[in-house]
């Protein structure tokens, strides 16, 4: 997919001004409450008419206020989980469900009926009027009703916000598998790394309205100085790898990485499969010698090609482990007693068990990168 | 000033223009113009045995006024049969129906297609004067099927200056300040009973000044003001 | 009660009559009513504060005029009266379409203002997000808004059914009172109360009119109590 | 202009007394009309159904019998008539006190249905939070159910005044046709059309009467429209 | 705070069965999305009446259907944050936030308008209505609104779930405050494993409408298997410490604990505060030799008293430093390597970054605990 927007809009003294371009399977709007990113996805929905400017997904205009372009809203062909779960009173849940089907011609339905009610667990829900569902059933239902509309382009905003972790766990590969295998251009609201990370090829950072930063995750999520002083902790390395092979007796997977194996709980994927893992750059230790009797297995040698100075009493450390970058918080203390320089040899250390499924997803197939 | 004050009469709603003349005329023997509420007789009627606050009752008919005098809600020696009137047969003023109003006269072939518009011919008095008429004159079973009754008879001459209706039973005082409708004919007197106008002062009636009133509605001066609205004046002028 | 019920075949006429014209005058009047309310609830356009006012105006009016203007215009001599009977043979004078017409106009200020309030009350982001499924604008009001004002259509039609039940100067004024054809209850009634000794005539007809317009009465509430429990809002 | 506003004294007094008679009855109607509303949309007790079809009555009813009913209840010698005479001083037969109160009843059904269908339109979820505020149930009313009912409350209202400025069967029945007292506008265009040649007179005063309940109507309007604005559903 | 609830809720097929109590300051309702975490907060609250049962707040009997007591909704003087906000859309935000006070006596007013507008930053939305607000801003200013009723029990149903990190951050400290200043008394809905942890002195998980298990928090913490496994990783064990003094060179604060100093990046509390802390199982490792040249600078030294399988290709491993319990994850493998077992001496050692504002809080005094 390729989005571009480049938009000017007032709302009170709200202004969104913002210009970008992602070519990426999915855009993740990441920014504060209050930075433009309803209003910026309610302008690609088309349920805003912008002031001014235009917007194009894969080469189509559905904007162009110059041009006096406006595709109505009903033919974008989107499924649009809003923030509010906005379902329809009057229907049952499965009416809320087909809905959409109603309007898609039977030859573009990919989405299907009964793998999207196991997948969001609301299979005992069907008959139930919305007004009878818990604040995170209703926000189920709204994502189903949304994808079994069959879109061309998915639009979520903070869909998983309602939800506890567990069921957030289940539903997200099914988003990366709706990304990877029917190709369906996402639009993805939220404002939690772990998901931004996970889940996205681009992001774009908003703030007050306006474009911070927009680009590969890769590189945004190693500008630590980009995201909030709180979600640092979850920023890091975001680093592409294969399944090379699994470790039956321990339970393990071993990927492959430029910068060496990495050992994390076992996958359900095949050799050769790609892997995205995130590495948390508070999860990582800098080692001067290779630390021996710990428990942490996974330990990649590397060069300091950078230190940064972190929030507080921190330190970041680029470490290039054999191309691979890998970050590491660190106090200012260790750095010091350390006695850590650039272009030294050292060790990341990092435990298996801090690659969760918060930080180990379905990696971007290759072709499709950048 | 309060109504009170003044002589209150309740006055059949087609005596509107005559009354309010003579009312008028009256003003200096009476001393104050009296307030006059015009409706229907029946509704009138049942005001006054409701407790209303009026001296003097103008009814259309005479069956309202009994209806009172029974209920001792009138003073007997007061009423008087104050005017008369004639009912005639119009037709829009475009109308080519031209017929003599007499016993047997082919009113149905007149009618045609189209409706007779006379008053609610069991509740309105130019409506059972009408039947009446007809009845006497030996026409009435072969127009009944036709006949469209109107609320009142202004209704009734409305659908024939419209055109709605093809004829229509009116009053003559009516008819002839309506450029809308051609009278056809009117109705032989003894065709039906006569039309009277009754007047009385009411048994709760204190104002002193409706002696004075009802003395004036029964002058000869009050009776040139109602002839000239077309009525007939049946009170013995004093 | 077999008193209530010992009446004349044209009191009988009547009663058929009455319910037959405020049925057809609340079922006619919904399309127009639901356009009009509709219009006046979303519409933006010159002139949106007359189309108001004309709806209102037979509620402003005395019925009698209503009735003068319905026979101006429909009668068998007024514009739309002759364009209707020439080109779709429609006829209102003196028939019981004229008395639906005229119980329809009545009670069209109270059907549009109900809808009205209802379509007032829906929650747009509801239709947005129709939209966003691939509702057009039409289909959102047929699966979306219709829906959730049909507790005001339905006080709506029975406000309307209601007036038609009483209506009665305007009615007679337009197409007058003909039994069999346009003698509805209220004409029946009034010709009672216009003689003396008439109230129990009045009156039983009158217990009857109420008796029909009391089960209407809770059909619609029952209905509408059910549709209003099936989307308690959300 | 000028033929419109050359009235006689009578005429302007029967102006003045509609404008009168309609503000009263809309005014002394709201707070019996929510509190019916409420009582209609909240309550669950015996006998709603029976109040129900009570309000509705006038609307049913031919407005001729409603004048007569009033007229034996409210008259001087009806029950309710006198005791309210006796007890309060309060006199409405023949009075433009009764006007009001036969507008008031006649247009108390539309009123009660425009307010009971914003009532039930409230999300009582928002009326539950103010009560976790400590709001008791009269002040959740006061301060939450009554400005979010507003449009409905206007709607009522309006209708009610339009009503008011129409009625005429039950007026003239049961308070009668008296200049400066009980004639209002349509008890005067009445009496024009019963006389020959009225009608210019009725034109006269039904236009006059049309543009009052017109600027009524567009002040309710702009009155709903700001009210509506202050707070478009969250 | 006493908070004893014995009731029994039918709703459809849906049963609260629950019967716990709970003598902490914050107790945290913790479940998956429909366990019954709202119903059960609507009952607290008096929103929804129960078919049997009793609740009773600090020895006040809210409800008891066999003595046919219902204190009402307004008599209860309770704060509710709602799931979805219920602003008042009528009114203005700051008519929205000042709505509270009419009817709290002007004696038991505590909460200050200014500080809590400042706290939520939301001085600029004072005269919007709510329709004009964003996801987040609209929660932040429901929250402002139970906040400034100024409360005697203060019910909170998943307040944060629509804010970011930064804003979450921000909040949270302001919520510990209201516990253990003011003593209002909080039950809070949160299916946030972090959130629970850092500010609930109590704990009750509910999982199908019943309670599964009820406590205090560092015990709940440390039975890992209660945690849905999505959240595990978030589990371990908390500490109760005190400042012990701050190291101004290099931004850190020294916390003394049983188990030995933990070096923690620098707070805002005076010498001796009492501080909370949580050290999540998956960032602790163990060495079985003192590790030297490492950058993770708290080593505590301890022996192993449990081995408890996790999930997954994990094992759970409870070292008792001094008397206090640290909980560490590591993979089976590991365990192998370094052939753990019970009894043996071991270093757990945790980075400190690690301690970061999810985990770290103002602890609760002393003797207000349990
Ligand atoms: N009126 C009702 N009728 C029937 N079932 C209901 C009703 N209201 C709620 N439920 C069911 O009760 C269960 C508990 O709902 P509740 O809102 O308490 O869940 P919750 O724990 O708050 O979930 P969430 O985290 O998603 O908000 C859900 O399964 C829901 O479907
Ligand atoms: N109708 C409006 N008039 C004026 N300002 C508005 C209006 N709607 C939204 N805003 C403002 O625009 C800004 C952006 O709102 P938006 O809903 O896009 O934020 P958001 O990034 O989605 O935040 P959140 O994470 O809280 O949902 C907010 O500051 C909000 O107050
Ligand atoms: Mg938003
Ligand atoms: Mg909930």
């Amino acid at each position: 997919m390729t989005l571009s927007v480049d938009i000017n809009h007032r709302l009170g003294d709200f202004a969104v001004e913002a210009k970008f371009a992602s070519a990426g399977r999915l855009t993740a709007l990441f920014g504060p409450s209050g930075s433009g990113k309803s209003t910026l996805i309610n302008l690609i929905a088309g349920l805003i008419r912008p002031d001014k400017g235009r917007i194009a997904v894969d080469g189509r205009m559905l904007v162009d206020t110059e041009a006096r372009t406006f595709v109505p809203l009903h033919k974008r062909r989107i499924g649009m989980v809003f923030q509010d779960a906005r379902l329809f009173p009057h229907m049952s849940v499965a009416g809320n469900l087909r809905y959409g089907r109603w309007f898609t011609p039977a030859s573009e339905r990919y989405a299907k009926m009964d793998a999207v009610v196991d997948l969001l667990g609301i299979g005992h829900l069907l008959d139930r009027r919305p007004a009878k569902l818990s604040g995170g059933e209703k926000q189920r239902v709204a994502i189903g009703r949304a994808l079994l509309a069959s879109p061309k382009l998915l639009l979520m905003d903070e869909p998983l916000a309602s939800l506890d972790e567990a069921r957030k766990a289940e539903i997200l590969p099914y988003i990366e598998r709706l990304r990877d295998e029917t190709k369906i251009p996402v639009v993805y609201v939220s404002h939690s790394v772990a998901e931004v990370a996970r889940l996205a090829s681009d992001v774009v950072v908003l703030s007050q309205g306006k474009v911070a930063a927009a680009g590969p995750t890769e590189s945004i999520m190693q500008r630590l100085d980009l995201l909030p002083a709180e979600e640092r902790g979850e920023g890091g390395a975001v680093l592409d790898t294969k399944v090379l092979r699994h470790d039956e007796a321990f339970g393990m997977t071993v990927l492959s990485s430029p910068a060496g194996e990495i050992r994390v709980p076992k996958l359900a994927m095949a050799a050769g499969a790609p892997v995205r893992i995130r590495i948390r750059a508070r999860d990582v230790m800098i080692a001067t010698e290779r630390p021996a009797g710990l428990s942490a297995l996974n330990i990649l040698a590397g060069t300091i090609t950078a230190v940064r100075p972190g929030i507080g009493p921190t330190v970041e450390i680029a470490i290039d482990c054999n191309g691979a970058i890998v970050l590491a918080r660190i106090t200012e203390q260790s750095k010091h007693t350390l006695r850590l320089a650039l272009g030294q040899q050292v060790f990341a250390v990092i435990k298996t068990v801090s690659f969760d499924s918060a930080t180990t997803g379905a990696g971007l197939p290759a072709e499709a990168d950048g | 000033a309060h109504a009170e004050d003044k002589v209150v009469v309740f006055a059949a709603a087609s005596l509107k223009d005559a009354l309010d003349a003579v009312n008028k005329a009256c003003e200096p023997e009476v001393g104050e113009a009296a307030t006059i509420s015009y409706a229907a007789s029946s509704a009138l009627a049942k005001q006054i045995e409701g407790g209303a606050p009026a001296d003097v009752f103008v009814s259309a008919d005479l069956d309202w006024m009994k209806y009172l005098s029974d209920k001792k809600l009138t003073k007997p020696d007061t009423e008087v049969k104050l005017l008369g009137n004639q009912i005639v047969l119009v037709a829009p003023k475009d109308s080519t129906v031209e017929t003599k109003v007499e016993k047997g006269f082919d009113l149905a072939k007149l009618t045609g297609d189209g409706k007779l518009a006379m008053g609610d011919f069991k509740a309105v008095p130019a409506g059972k004067y009408g039947k009446a008429a007809l009845e006497s004159l030996g026409v009435w079973s072969s127009v009944e099927g036709k006949v469209a009754q109107a609320e009142n008879v202004r209704a009734a001459l409305k659908l024939v200056s419209t055109g709605e209706a093809a004829l229509g039973i009116v009053y003559a005082t009516d008819a002839y300040a309506e450029k809308g409708v051609k009278v056809v004919g009117t109705f032989p007197e003894d065709s039906h009973p006569p039309i009277i106008y009754p007047i009385a002062q009411t048994a709760d009636s204190k104002d002193k000044d409706t002696a004075a009133f009802l003395k004036c509605v029964e002058s000869a001066k009050a009776a040139e003001l109602f002839k000239e609205q077309g009525f007939t004046v049946l009170a013995p002028s004093n | 009660m077999n008193w209530l019920l010992d009446l004349t075949p044209d009191e009988w006429n009547a009663v058929r009559l009455s319910i037959k014209v405020a049925t057809v005058a609340m079922i006619a009047s919904l399309p127009p009513g639901i356009l009009l309310a509709l219009l006046l609830a979303r519409g933006r356009f010159w002139g949106k504060t007359l189309l108001n006012g004309l709806v209102h105006l037979p509620l402003i009016l005395p019925p009698v005029v209503t009735g003068y203007l319905l026979l101006l215009t429909f009668g068998r001599r007024g514009p739309a009266g002759a364009f209707l009977a020439e080109h779709f043979g429609i006829i209102f004078s003196f028939r019981w379409t004229g008395a639906a017409l005229a119980c329809g106009v009545m009670g069209f200020p109270l059907m549009v203002r109900a809808i009205r309030l209802s379509i007032e009350a829906v929650d747009r982001r509801i239709e947005a997000a129709a939209g966003t499924l691939g509702a057009n604008p039409f289909w959102v009001f047929v699966t979306i808004t219709l829906p959730l004002i049909l507790p005001g259509l339905i006080a709506g039609a029975i406000l309307s059914f209601a007036k038609a039940m009483g209506e009665f100067g305007a009615t007679i004024t337009f197409v007058s009172n003909i039994p069999n054809e346009t003698q509805t209850l209220p004409s029946a009634i009034y010709t009672f109360t216009q003689v003396p000794g008439g109230d129990a005539g009045a009156l039983r007809l009158t217990l009857i009119s109420i008796v029909i317009s009391m089960v209407a009465l809770v059909a619609s509430e029952v209905l509408a109590r059910r549709v209003g429990h099936r989307m308690d809002i959300e």
